[in-house]
């Protein structure tokens, strides 16, 4: 069984479990009814700030379909998405493992506690994947990752689905659990190709034997 | 996992080697970090009179008992749910519909009212910075509602979502858990729609699961020990929006009560024993 | 499992590594250690042993770390402990708490909750009434955690 | 209002016995290290001692330092030389004390 299908079979088992779904019950949650809760319930919201209230067209999808989107829903966010993604103007994609390692360590950035910035964003790697032996400190909601470019041979091809996955993961994975780095503007290029670097670098803690 | 946990002034003496490990064989399989961090959670609940959450227990119903606010009165008209005063089980039935109010409150919802109400307290300056910062106590309002949680210790979630509007609050909580925004994209369902999962060590609970989502409410509020402080659910819920690159929340929102009266439901049954102890 | 506590300790050292291990709280020298030890057991030679400390070897937070220690003694007015000194030799300030006993203390026993600033191995002197000095140690890694950093 | 610090003495107790007594008093233990979230250190603020006297005898003390945690839990033993009364102190930095005191019955 696939991952999604796992955890589309897992919720089905568990809806079970807790009764029928409450909101296919109601009429009250059809999204301008969850606005308007939202924007009450966050009236210190900054006007710039009122978009990350509401999700885009591909969390709508996502969201109505509990990340498990049909086949034609997926195929449409993977369009989307797949347009988003760019690429360094030098084509390099494998940067600075270093500097991808402590960016995989940092989950700073984007809080309401983080302005004005004091350092560069986070991409929190570590809070969900295994990267290295060494941090035990890892999480297991996404994949582990140790290893990751040797079992690719550190192949250029691979090193670009590296890019594209941290860019925007919705494009080979629609309704995927990982935030779109680059389209949402969470980390830059530069950072990016920082983070292929830790996962693709032979020289890599991600890669050491 | 070390299991030498003798009384500290018993008479039996069990003797370490002279650097401290006990030295014991492991038990069971697993992976060795997860079993020494159970022996670290385990012995940090082993004494449950240890924990620093029961000093706001105590404060709470010092606070409930005296009274405060422009009108210079106790809580003890305050209705929980089950009368006026009557705190013994109210916790347990929570959220609720209030015709008072008219709408579904959770219990601190339900004490902001009654502060605001009864003791004539300024609602905005309560709504303001209404959580404390790391290393501060719970604020007075924190405090009553890990009081009044307590004394429904040993019973069971039983809010019974009977009302319209509680159904209402239950469908907005179950349809916001799975509603992804923000420059992130997260949603609650993002870190809690599987089993066996953590972010960096910390498990986090599959709300879906009755079992888990028993577990997790029965242990809010609770005493965390990275902020030094007891953190109530709707601190708890206001933590997960900052997670989310998400505004301020405000306290007692419908939003927050929906989400919390979605996560009580899930947890319908489970038994109350707070105040918890978190990382 | 003889490799587990090889590998925590490999650990430890790997926190300093991943930068993740606290703010500037720079690993002490044995020698500052031991002018701090001076002062509070004087020049006595501490001997391996004598103190039971029971600590996790994991943290899941470094501030609040649960504790008990204990010394062997038959805590009568002729032989008795005096102190026991706890130390955390990589916290911004090592010393982390000193119980004095009495006779009348009955056991020389202790239970109370530490902090830590990072992985390392914390250290206990216990002073005997008859000058005796005695000294146990026990590593402890204290681990990143939660959504943040 | 500040939380009154809790005490647990074991209920039943004869003379000889050694008893456990447990305090907890809410305290940050401001270390004087740590940062606020704006960067700005926060000063120290310690409860620096910690007695126990029984029948006005010193049977327990503690020097607390800053490696000792938030809202101090402190357990530790006493051989019951007969009924009376303890007195626990707590000393802050700036020489505020909080003071405590509890009847030991003895059966």
């Amino acid at each position: 069984m696939s991952k999604k299908r796992r955890m589309r079979f897992v919720l089905l088992t568990y809806s079970a479990f807790a009764g029928a779904s409450y909101a296919q019950q109601m009429e009250a949650t059809d999204e301008g009814r969850i606005e308007t809760a939202m924007h009450a319930a966050f009236p210190e919201a900054r006007p710039d700030w009122l978009s990350r209230l509401k999700g885009d067209q591909t969390m709508r999808a996502c969201s109505k379909y509990r990340d498990a989107p049909p086949a034609e829903v997926a195929r449409t966010i993977a369009a989307r998405e797949s347009a988003t993604i760019q690429y360094p103007p030098d084509g390099r994609l494998i940067g600075d493992w270093k500097k991808g390692e402590q960016l995989a360590q940092s989950g700073y950035g984007l809080r309401f506690t983080d302005y004005p910035p004091t350092r560069e964003n986070g991409g929190n790697c570590y809070a969900c994947h295994q990267l290295t032996k060494e941090e035990v400190s890892h999480g297991t909601v996404g994949p582990s990752l140790v290893q990751y470019g040797k079992i690719r041979r550190f192949s250029e091809a691979e090193a670009k689905v590296a890019y594209d996955k941290t860019y925007n993961s919705h494009a080979t994975s629609p309704c995927s659990l990982m935030p779109r780095f680059g389209t949402n503007g969470v980390l830059t290029i530069e950072q990016i190709r920082d983070i292929v670097g830790l996962l693709m670098s032979p020289e890599s803690p991600v890669n050491r034997p | 996992m070390k299991n030498v946990r003798q009384k500290a002034c018993a008479a039996a003496f069990v003797f370490a080697s002279a650097f401290g490990g006990t030295g014991q064989a492991q038990q069971g399989g697993g992976d060795p970090i997860e079993r020494e961090l159970d022996t670290y959670r385990s012995m940090m609940k082993s004494d449950p009179w240890s924990n620093p959450g029961m000093l706001d227990v105590d404060r709470g119903e010092a606070l409930w008992k005296t009274p405060a606010g422009p009108s210079n009165v106790s809580l003890d008209q305050c209705d929980l749910g089950l009368g006026p005063g009557k705190v013994d089980g109210a916790f347990a039935t929570l959220p609720r519909y209030f015709v008072d109010a008219d709408r579904v409150m959770d219990v601190e919802a339900r004490i902001l009212w009654c502060m605001e109400k009864l003791q004539g307290f300024d609602r905005v300056k309560l709504l303001t910075r209404p959580h404390p910062s790391a290393g501060m106590p719970v604020k007075v309002l924190g405090a009553i509602a890990t009081y009044v949680a307590y004394r429904s210790n040993g019973r069971s979630f039983s809010a019974t979502f009977s009302h319209p509007k509680e159904r209402e609050a239950l469908a907005l909580g179950e349809t916001l858990f799975f509603r992804r925004t923000g420059p992130m994209d997260f949603a609650c369902s993002t870190c809690h729609a599987d089993s066996g999962k953590r972010i960096r060590l910390q498990p986090l609970p599959f709300f879906s699961k009755p079992d888990e989502a028993r577990k997790n409410l029965g242990e809010w509020p609770a005493y965390r020990v990275s902020t030094a402080h007891v953190m109530t659910m709707q601190h708890r819920i206001y933590d997960c929006f900052w997670q989310m690159r998400l505004p301020e929340v405000e306290l007692g929102s419908d939003v927050s009560i929906a989400l919390i009266s979605y996560l009580v439901k899930q947890a319908e049954g489970g038994q109350i024993n707070i105040p918890g102890m978190k990382r | 499992m003889t490799d587990r506590r090889t590998l925590i300790m490999g650990l430890s050292a790997m926190a300093a590594w991943t930068g993740c291990a606290g703010p500037a709280t720079a690993q002490r020298g044995p020698r500052d250690i031991q002018a701090v030890v001076r002062t509070l057991v004087g020049d006595a030679t501490p001997v391996a042993g004598g103190i039971s400390l029971d600590l996790p070897e994991i943290a899941e937070n470094g501030n609040t770390i649960p504790y008990t220690v204990r010394v062997e003694s038959p805590m009568s007015d002729a032989d008795y402990v005096k102190a026991v000194h706890l130390l955390a030799p990589a916290n911004p300030h090592p010393q982390i708490v000193s119980f004095f006993f009495t006779p009348q203390s009955g056991k020389a026993s202790v239970s109370s909750r530490m902090r830590l600033a990072q992985s390392q191995e914390v250290v206990a002197f216990a002073e005997m009434s008859n000058g005796a000095v005695y000294t146990a140690k026990q590593s402890v890694k204290v681990t990143v955690g939660g959504c943040g950093g | 209002m500040s939380a009154k610090p809790r005490i647990r003495l074991p209920g039943s107790v004869t003379i000889g016995d050694v008893i456990e007594i447990k305090t907890l008093i809410a305290h940050p233990m401001e270390s004087g290290v740590r940062r606020n979230t704006d960067g700005t250190l926060v000063s120290r603020l310690l409860l620096h001692t910690f007695e126990a006297k029984f029948e006005g005898r010193e049977v327990f003390r503690a020097a607390l330092h800053t490696g000792t945690a938030a809202n101090p839990f402190i357990s530790f033993c006493m051989k019951v030389p007969g009924p009376g009364e303890f007195e626990f102190t707590w000393v802050e930095d700036g020489g505020a004390r909080t003071i405590e005191r509890v009847a030991l019955k003895v059966s």
